[in-house]
């Protein structure tokens, strides 16, 4: 609990991975319209 | 002290009233953390973001068809549209008017796409103050099933420019 | 008592703790928690007299 | 009267440990025996000078806003509201936060570390880069180039030099929090103290940490939206803008909380010589803050096209409601040090004896404890009930979101900051503050506008009156549409809390600005005692 850079590099990683990455993940694969 | 360099054995289990208070507070977090996936199978009332990528102008040229094939009157000036029961309806979004103006029938649900011509919009549907982001671009898929009757306005809230305060918009749910 | 001397016992203290009673406090955070599910729960039911939409 | 802050040498502060300080570098606080460094001291103080001046152009803003959205006033044309709300975004939000913010990094890592700050170059660079940002951004704004709002949702499109303002500032503040890191480094390397570092060292590094993604998601959104303004790039997706805008912009708020509850425990201890109970549930609760606080970002996209439910639930619940767990318990652990301290001091009558034999008429406790009050039973309740991926359909770009906001980052982070400025002051400016009086009484002003106007805006939103938005007569829409007296009674209530939150902000900046500029010296002795 005590190294900076260990909590940094947790830091940046887990929001990027849980927000971020999935989040572009889900837009990209959005299928096209088909407007029924 | 806190600002103080602290004691060598600070690592140490909470104990007392700390204790009690981390594991009420636990419990709470679990509360929260399984109402939303409950709400999500037993709730009425979701947004599972479901949408489609769409060509603003070819979104637009489906709301025209769709305007001429259910059109069913006019307040002042802009055309009245009724969907088929369970069928799709079409709203679009543009700088400063939701159009058209949609007629349903209570009880009945329907496939509403949003989408926008434009920029951004806010889809605010009063006064049940409901509210979903229509964005360009994307073709936004609301299964709508309305629970009340009467005549509901739409306006708009997200900041689309000069005229954001004009544009509005008017749902008619026949009981 | 100095500042230093006064500070010492304090860190002294502090391996010794024993237990720390605080009913104030636990009193101030049972209120937000009893407000927080009040507040929580009339907005679910807010939701609910909404139209049904997926 | 030499104050008996509860504070210690740099021998107790520190571990026994000596400094890393370069000869003429260092001097010995007066009142508190800290050590401090002479070129941290002197980034702290421009920092903080520039933060207040942003303060008050964002306070100007503000009152032209309240005075707008309450009815009967209608002040500003609908023109004119929009580009003031632009500028009191981000003037608020990210210039006053930010430089501030800087100045809390520095202290923290050289007075209680007792070590130099890593390097005055680099400490340049950073404010240099953060004023000519700022300054790029406002002077955008205020000409009517970049009538976008803070968010400057795409397609919205501003003005090239309002996009490269914003990195500017955001590659700044980078460059000051490497600043910040690099002392950590400079004093773990001349071990300037032994053991861990002290909490609110360690809150502040949590707020760094949280600040690098955050301007790591700004760096990804704005540079190529700042091509896109110059027309290199075609178009940039609506949806993948504001899923990273807001990896920027609400990351942002989670850095003012992180430093936010350091400042707590910073003013605890000043203010009522509070000590932590259990050191190692207040840094867990801080390592929680690094690790989820920033996924709750998503609660900005629960009504949204294109991701679906398992993201949003996700985003906002299981982990995050482990950073949700994390404020609770700060909740407790701040409130807990407080009653043990003065229980120490003989306060035991009651339940609150304690809390009512504290030291109100200091503007440093009553701040800090307001703000705690407010953040607590206001922000954290409405947010993480506003965050709730159903409920947000009947909260979303309402005024009820706001009404949030106002709680969070106005009632608390801003009023802890200034609870902080009352003893900034005194201790690294050496000037003393004029109308002592008035300082006592103004975290009160302040607070209760602030309070009013969040709670009208938010019964305002419950009936669905949109945040960000001109008229809600709507004169002249095609189709027409309102909402019922009740709502204008609310929003008029906001117009008056948002006056009374304006005059406890003029107050705070004239006592800052002249106690600065024209205070008495107490360079050599305590400062006086609040």
């Amino acid at each position: 609990m005590d190294n900076p850079w260990l909590l940094l590099a947790l830091g940046v990683l887990v929001p990027f991975v849980s927000y971020t990455a999935w989040g572009w993940i889900e837009i990209m694969n959005v299928p096209p319209a088909a407007l029924p | 002290m806190s600002i103080h360099v602290p004691a060598a054995d600070w690592f140490k289990a909470p104990t007392g009233g700390e204790r009690t208070w981390i594991g009420l507070a636990l419990a709470w977090c679990v509360v929260l953390s399984v109402a939303m996936p409950y709400w999500h199978l037993r709730g009425k009332q979701n947004s599972t973001g479901e949408a489609y990528a769409v060509e603003p102008m070819k979104f637009s040229e489906r709301v025209e068809a769709f305007v001429a094939s259910n059109k069913v009157g006019e307040e002042n000036g802009v055309p009245v549209v009724q969907p088929a029961p369970g069928g799709d309806a079409y709203l679009l979004a543009q700088m400063w008017r939701w159009y058209p103006i949609l007629k349903l029938k209570q009880g009945q649900s329907y496939r509403v796409h949003l989408s926008s011509l434009d920029l951004q919009h806010g889809f605010s549907l009063q006064p049940m103050n409901m509210n979903f982001q229509v964005l360009p671009g994307y073709d936004h898929v609301l299964t709508l099933t309305p629970t009340s009757s009467g005549s509901f306005t739409i306006i708009c809230n997200e900041f689309c420019g000069i005229g954001h305060h004009l544009m509005t918009g008017r749902v008619i749910v026949e009981p | 008592m100095s500042d230093e001397k006064k500070v010492a016992d304090i860190i002294r203290d502090e391996h010794n703790a024993e237990e720390h009673h605080t009913p104030g406090t636990m009193t101030l955070v049972l209120a937000l928690l009893a407000s927080f599910a009040v507040y929580y729960f009339a907005n679910w039911k807010a939701l609910a007299d909404t139209w049904h939409v997926r | 009267m030499s104050t008996t802050l509860p504070l210690s040498g740099a021998a107790e502060a520190t571990g026994f440990a000596t400094g890393n300080h370069r000869p003429g570098e260092l001097r010995s606080c007066d009142t508190t025996g800290l050590p401090v460094c002479l070129n941290a001291q002197w980034f702290i103080r421009i920092n903080a000078v520039m933060a207040v001046v942003f303060l008050l152009v964002g306070g100007i803003a503000s009152i032209l806003l309240a005075l707008t959205r309450a009815p009967t006033i209608h002040l500003l044309s609908a023109e004119w509201y929009y580009r003031v709300l632009t500028l009191h975004g981000l003037n608020m939000l990210i210039f006053w936060i930010l430089f501030l913010e800087v100045a809390i990094l520095y202290f923290t890592a050289t007075s209680l570390l007792n070590s130099r700050l890593a390097s005055k170059g680099v400490a340049w660079a950073s404010f240099g880069q953060m004023l000519v940002g700022a300054l790029m951004v406002n002077a955008m704004i205020l000409t009517g180039n970049s009538d976008v709002l803070m968010t400057s949702y795409v397609p919205l499109k501003g003005h090239p030099l309002f996009y490269l303002g914003i990195i500017l500032v955001a590659t700044g503040t980078l460059t000051g929090v490497g600043n910040f890191f690099a002392t950590l480094y400079v004093a773990k390397r001349d071990r300037t103290y032994n053991g861990s570092v002290p909490l609110v060292v360690f809150g502040a590094t949590a707020a760094a940490i949280i600040a690098v993604v955050t301007l790591l998601h700004g760096a990804i959104v704005m540079i190529p939206t700042f091509l896109w303004s110059m027309g290199i790039l075609e178009t940039i997706d609506a949806a993948w803008y504001r899923l990273i805008w807001w990896g920027l912009g609400h990351q942002s708020q989670q850095v003012n909380v992180c430093a936010m509850v350091s400042v707590w425990y910073l003013l605890a201890t000043i203010t009522t010589g509070a000590k932590p109970i259990n050191q190692a549930v207040c840094r867990a609760a801080f390592v929680l803050y690094v690790l989820f606080i920033n996924i709750a970002s998503a609660h900005h996209l629960l009504v949204d096209p294109g991701v679906g439910a398992g993201w949003k639930i996700w985003n906002t619940s299981y982990a995050m409601y482990l950073a949700v767990l994390a404020s609770m318990i700060h909740g407790f652990t701040v409130p807990a040090s407080v009653e043990v301290a003065m229980r120490k001091k003989g306060h035991t009558n009651g339940l609150f004896g304690w809390l009512f034999a504290a030291p109100w008429s200091n503007p440093g406790f009553s701040a800090f404890f307001m703000s705690l009050v407010i953040f607590g039973f206001l922000g954290g309740i409405t947010g993480v009930t506003l965050g709730t991926q159903q409920i947000n359909i009947i909260a979303h770009n309402t005024l009820r979101i706001p009404g949030h906001f106002h709680t969070t980052v106005v009632g608390g982070t801003t009023l802890a900051f200034m609870g902080l400025t009352y003893y900034v002051v005194p201790l690294l400016f050496q000037k003393e503050f004029y109308a002592r009086a008035l300082c006592r009484i103004q975290p009160y002003v302040f607070a209760g506008g602030v309070t009013l106007m969040a709670v009208a805006m938010t019964f305002a939103g419950s009936y669905g009156v949109p945040r960000r938005h001109w008229d809600v007569e709507f004169a002249g829409a095609q189709v027409s549409a309102g909402f019922d007296a009740s709502a204008h009674l609310w929003l008029g209530l906001m117009g008056v809390g948002g006056t009374i939150a304006f005059v406890g902000l003029l107050m705070f900046i004239l006592l800052v600005v002249s106690a600065v500029f024209f205070g008495k010296s107490n360079a050599g002795r305590a400062m006086t005692a609040w």
